[in-house]
């Protein structure tokens, strides 16, 4: 079971290379072999993640959610997205053409690109780069201008305002992100995304860097735009903000993207707070993807449990917590990880 | 035969060239489209491509940088600047103003100069292979070698925030949004 | 039912500051178009009525005149007073605005202007109509208003 | 620096304008800096309606302005219809309209209390609002058979007595309403984030509110002691006993807390009103062609958005003369164009949910 994935890979190309193809096409072949089972992970992850939401928001209501499409309602995101195929996009008079049909394709870019430098598993990653949590921090801020390329080409206010929005959420709440990820980097003294996950062998970081790890969670979710954050769709001010003249596929796609981005969000949280594919407690039968999967997953509704508690925080307030609670917070963070590390290696552990 | 063509082109080589001709395109559309919107998304094109110029010669710290603070941040700012201009239609935005002999004159001597030294260096090829590492050394270097340089810059920066907030505060008292 | 109307004593006051006061046996009192805004200044700032509370303002049309009702309440006393004003011009009704005294009249004014079509002067911009499209023609709630149109053309 | 404003049109298709409502917003930044509230794209013409209806045939109409709280909207046309004919309504119809108004107030009041969650952002406070509505309709519609427009109040009276069933059932329903209410303070009324949303966000002076003629919980949560059940009592309010739930601020959410306060105070009522409720005639004596004198007559009752009166004028024919409604959410919007100002977009919403319109009621 733990080797799987690894297994049906070398086995590929091992089939490969019995075909007689040279070792420089056969790693090509792997690299497109693994995006595309990448791209494959996330489009059934995200459909699976739309019916997950709508059962737990259900769970979290008092009423049953989808249940007639399918076993349980597990259907219930095919027929929509068939639904959502078959709808006319509509093209609003005044917009930009090219920028408005050519963002929610784009969309999926930066999430497709990051998914490359997370370890699903013990060696179960696409691409161990060095500089991986700096490489996924710099993609990740990518999302934001075609959230607002989306909202200004719309031609709608609405949307502009929601692009604007998302712009001004999207300053607030890197810095705090990347801050409070600098106390974890402090600790391991890397910034490969392996290596991270290894050093949390003895113990995980939610334990030594608590208060980063909330932080991250509060900026991933601003970062996501989920409630308490999501002031870029805010539905009851500003309707869908930047999605709000999408109609069809369009929409789904950012639909999509947004489960995509919750997903990075949790594998980040994952990774770098939870120890990633490591079993706790010396559960090593379990596979280590399973496991990454399992603390993923707890992630990920642990977001949608806050999704559907919370209210939606005003936009100024927004801000105010980003740059004066936050920030400041995770400075603190990084001070006191510093002095503590200092601490630690005099008295000489 | 195509496996023969494949064999001898290095794709390294391929890459940056395609790269290369991406950023020289989409950095002459920033400067001649006329829609300022779509000049700042061709910049954000200029700037991703350039970080993977940077990946062709194995500078991935700086392309990941190139990547987050160009492509990220200067693209906001820009987007910022965008909504200080006051105009219904975001159509003629971008236009040339009658300086377009003077600037020419500029950037003819711009490219002279470069010209003139990079052949002068000529082409340097290191002869240590590029580190694993890339980060560790540019932190050593940073805190070692350029630490002063370093504390300038940070002290720069430093001022540059205050005077922000003090603009911002000022900007408030004006009865102004908070955007 | 108890009895929230102002006493008698002080309506006799009312009635010497404002000769041209009707009181009407249920205690509804009908005021001159002229002395409207003197009285409900009056009732309003005089501390014995303190009438600061504007519940009601609506309109009726009869076959020779227009009547104005003002319900008003005192928060202070619990006091209540029906006050009516007659507008005999049919053709051009007019009436100043309460707009000044109350900001509650303001849309109940805009109401009945824009059903009724009695105009109320003295508020700059005002009144316009609230409900009904601006380009709409007659008052409907006018007795003889007639639907043009529409299904039961 | 110099900034242009910009308008922006919300509505009259918005999520939250709670209807068909328009506001003109002039924006600077996200701040408003002139609001124009325009309503009448559900204006009907009740008024012009009525007149055109036998008494009796109004009642029905009556439910369409307020369709969330239908029977205090019945009662108050009857009540204008009683004061002109001075009829005498019996004791045990009496107790049944406040029962049924009541249960009435509690279904409208969690609506207001769900929705305005949803307005925040909150969607789940909506559905455990409407969850527990069911069991109030649920009694309502064993009373009048209808879940909605009730139209179950007759000049005199009442249309049918309580059934047997009903007792029970209410008493269960009241024994679960604190319980509900608790949850409700649970789930939104404590939470930060939807307290640092509505505290002191557009506060309406106690004097502000007296003259621009609000009332109801929108009145009441400056702090202004003004409910009709109790200021001056009609039907058998005076027999009963209950607190009038005042804010403090006169913020949004004090105008949201006292609608949940309320409810606990109109089950208070309901179980007082089962206890007292005499045995008798449901129907005062009333010919079976309603034809008031001549005369006008103005009633008003406590709806659970404010003072809901009806003005009536009979010429002595069958059909009344005149009729207006004085709908408490049109007048209380009258102050929305002044208490938005200065805010952003979000407290806009926040501030018209806290106003709980109703738009059947604005437009009439």
């Amino acid at each position: 079971m733990e080797n799987i994935f690894i297994g049906i890979a070398s086995s590929l190309r091992g089939f490969f290379s019995g075909l007689g193809v040279p070792d420089l096409y056969n790693d090509i072949i792997m690299l497109v072999v693994k995006l595309v089972s990448i791209l494959v992970f996330i489009l059934v992850n995200a459909l699976w993640l739309v019916y997950m939401e709508r059962r737990v928001c259900a769970f979290m209501q008092s009423r049953l959610g989808p249940i007639h499409v399918g076993p349980k309602g597990l259907l219930q995101s095919f027929a929509d997205i068939g639904k959502l195929l078959g709808k006319e996009i509509i093209l609003p008079k005044g917009i930009d053409l090219v920028v408005f049909l050519l963002m929610p394709v784009l969309i999926f870019v930066p999430p497709l690109l990051i998914y490359a430098v997370i370890p699903f598993g013990k060696d179960m990653v696409a691409v161990d780069m060095n500089i991986g949590v700096f490489y996924l921090l710099a993609v990740a801020s990518l999302s934001t201008i075609l959230f607002w390329a989306a909202g200004w080409s719309s031609n709608n206010k609405y949307s502009l305002i929601g692009g604007m929005r998302s712009v001004a959420q999207m300053v607030s709440y890197e810095l705090p992100l990347i801050l409070a990820l600098l106390g974890v980097i402090m600790l391991t003294g890397t910034l490969n995304i392996n290596q991270i996950v290894n050093a949390q062998n003895g113990i995980w970081f939610i334990l030594t860097q608590p208060i980063a790890f909330l932080i991250y969670f509060i900026a991933g979710v601003a970062e996501t735009n989920r409630t308490p954050f999501c002031l870029v769709e805010g539905e009851s001010e500003i309707i869908a903000g930047p999605y709000t003249e999408y109609s069809g596929m369009g929409f789904a796609m950012f639909f999509l993207a947004e489960y995509a981005n919750v997903m990075i969000i949790s594998a980040m949280c994952t990774v770098m707070f939870l120890g990633g594919w490591l079993a706790p407690f010396g559960l090593d039968f379990i596979p280590s993807w399973l496991w990454f999967f399992l603390k993923m997953y707890v992630m990920i509704f642990i977001f949608m449990w806050v999704r559907w508690t919370y209210p939606r925080i005003r936009v100024d307030q927004l801000m105010g917590f980003g740059w004066k609670v936050l920030v400041p917070l995770s400075l603190a963070n990084i001070f006191v990880t510093g002095v503590g590390m200092y601490i630690y290696r005099a008295i000489g552990w | 035969m195509i496996m023969g063509f494949l064999n001898s082109i290095s794709y390294v080589a391929a890459a940056f060239h395609t790269l290369a001709a991406v950023v020289v395109i989409s950095a002459l559309l920033v400067v001649f489209v006329r829609n300022i919107v779509h000049s700042v998304l061709w910049l954000a094109v200029c700037f991703v491509s350039l970080a993977g110029v940077f990946l062709t010669l194995n500078a991935d710290f700086i392309a990941a940088v190139q990547v987050m603070v160009y492509a990220g941040a200067v693209c906001i700012m820009v987007v910022f600047g965008i909504m200080l201009i006051r105009r219904r239609d975001m159509g003629e935005t971008n236009l040339f103003n009658g300086q377009t002999v003077a600037a020419a004159g500029v950037t003819a001597l711009v490219i002279m100069l470069s010209g003139f030294l990079s052949f002068k260096v000529g082409s340097v090829t290191s002869p240590a292979p590029v580190p694993a590492d890339t980060v560790g050394n540019i932190a050593t270097l940073l805190l070692s070698k350029y630490v002063i340089p370093f504390e300038v810059a940070a002290l720069l920066l430093l001022v540059a925030l205050v005077g922000a907030v003090f603009l911002a505060k000022e900007v408030k008292a004006d009865a102004d949004s908070d955007s | 039912m108890a009895d929230y109307s102002i006493p008698a004593d002080l309506m006799e006051a009312l009635k010497n500051k404002f000769p041209g006061l009707e009181i009407q046996e249920n205690r509804d009192v009908i005021v001159p178009a002229a002395d409207l805004i003197p009285f409900m200044s009056e009732i309003k700032d005089n501390q014995d009525y303190a009438m600061d509370f504007l519940t009601n303002l609506t309109g009726a049309d009869y076959k020779d005149r227009f009547e104005m009702v003002y319900n008003l309440v005192s928060m202070t006393h619990g006091y209540t007073l029906m006050v009516k004003v007659r507008i005999e011009d049919k053709e051009k009704p007019e009436i100043p605005s309460l707009c000044p005294i109350w900001g509650g009249a303001n849309w109940q004014e805009r109401e009945i202007y824009d059903l009724m079509g009695i105009v109320f002067t003295g508020y700059t911009g005002h009144p316009t109509r609230i409900f009904l499209d601006d380009n709409f023609q007659g008052h409907p709630l006018r007795k003889d208003f007639q639907w043009q149109g529409g299904r039961e053309a | 620096m110099k900034t242009q404003t910009y308008s922006l049109n919300l509505g009259p298709q918005h999520p939250s304008t709670h209807g068909v409502f328009r506001i003109i917003l002039e924006l600077d930044g996200e701040t408003v800096v002139k609001a124009t509230p325009v309503p009448g794209y559900l204006h009907r013409g009740i008024e012009k309606l009525a007149e055109a209806r036998t008494y009796t045939q109004v009642i029905p109409y009556t439910d369409r302005m307020d369709y969330l709280a239908g029977m205090l909207m019945n009662w108050g046309y009857v009540q204008a219809v009683e004061k002109l004919m001075g009829i005498e309504v019996p004791e045990r119809a009496e107790y049944i309209r406040v029962i049924v108004g009541e249960l009435s107030r509690i279904a409208s009041h969690m609506i207001a209390t769900g929705a305005y969650g949803g307005d925040i952002g909150a969607l789940t406070a909506f559905t455990y609002t409407f969850r527990d509505r069911e069991y109030c309709i649920d009694l309502l519609e064993m009373v009048s058979g209808s879940r909605m427009t009730f139209s179950y109040f007759r000049v005199g009276g009442v249309a049918d007595d309580l059934p047997g069933e009903f007792y029970p059932a209410a008493r269960k329903f009241l024994a679960d309403l604190p319980g509900m209410c608790d949850e409700y303070d649970g789930l939104i009324t404590g939470n930060e984030i939807f307290q640092a949303r509505t505290k002191h966000v557009g506060v309406i002076t106690p004097e502000m509110g007296i003259n621009y003629s609000l009332s109801g919980p929108t009145l009441r949560g400056s702090g202004v002691n003004y409910d009709l059940r109790k200021v001056r009592p009609y039907s058998v309010y005076d027999r009963l006993n209950f607190e009038v739930p005042l804010g403090k601020n006169g913020d949004c959410f004090d105008r949201f807390r006292i609608r949940i306060e309320e409810m606990r105070q109109c089950g208070k009522i309901i179980q007082q009103a089962l206890d007292q409720i005499p045995e008798g005639s449901i129907q005062a004596k009333v010919p079976k062609v309603i034809k008031p004198p001549v005369g006008d007559a103005y009633a008003e009752v406590e709806s659970s958005k404010g003072v809901y009166g009806c003005y009536l004028v009979s010429d002595g024919s069958p059909k009344p003369y005149r009729v207006h409604f004085r709908r408490p959410s049109f007048i209380n919007l009258g102050y929305l164009a002044k208490l938005c100002e200065g805010w952003k977009i979000a407290d806009v919403i926040a501030i018209l949910g806290s106003i709980d319109i109703v738009l059947g009621e604005v437009d009439c």
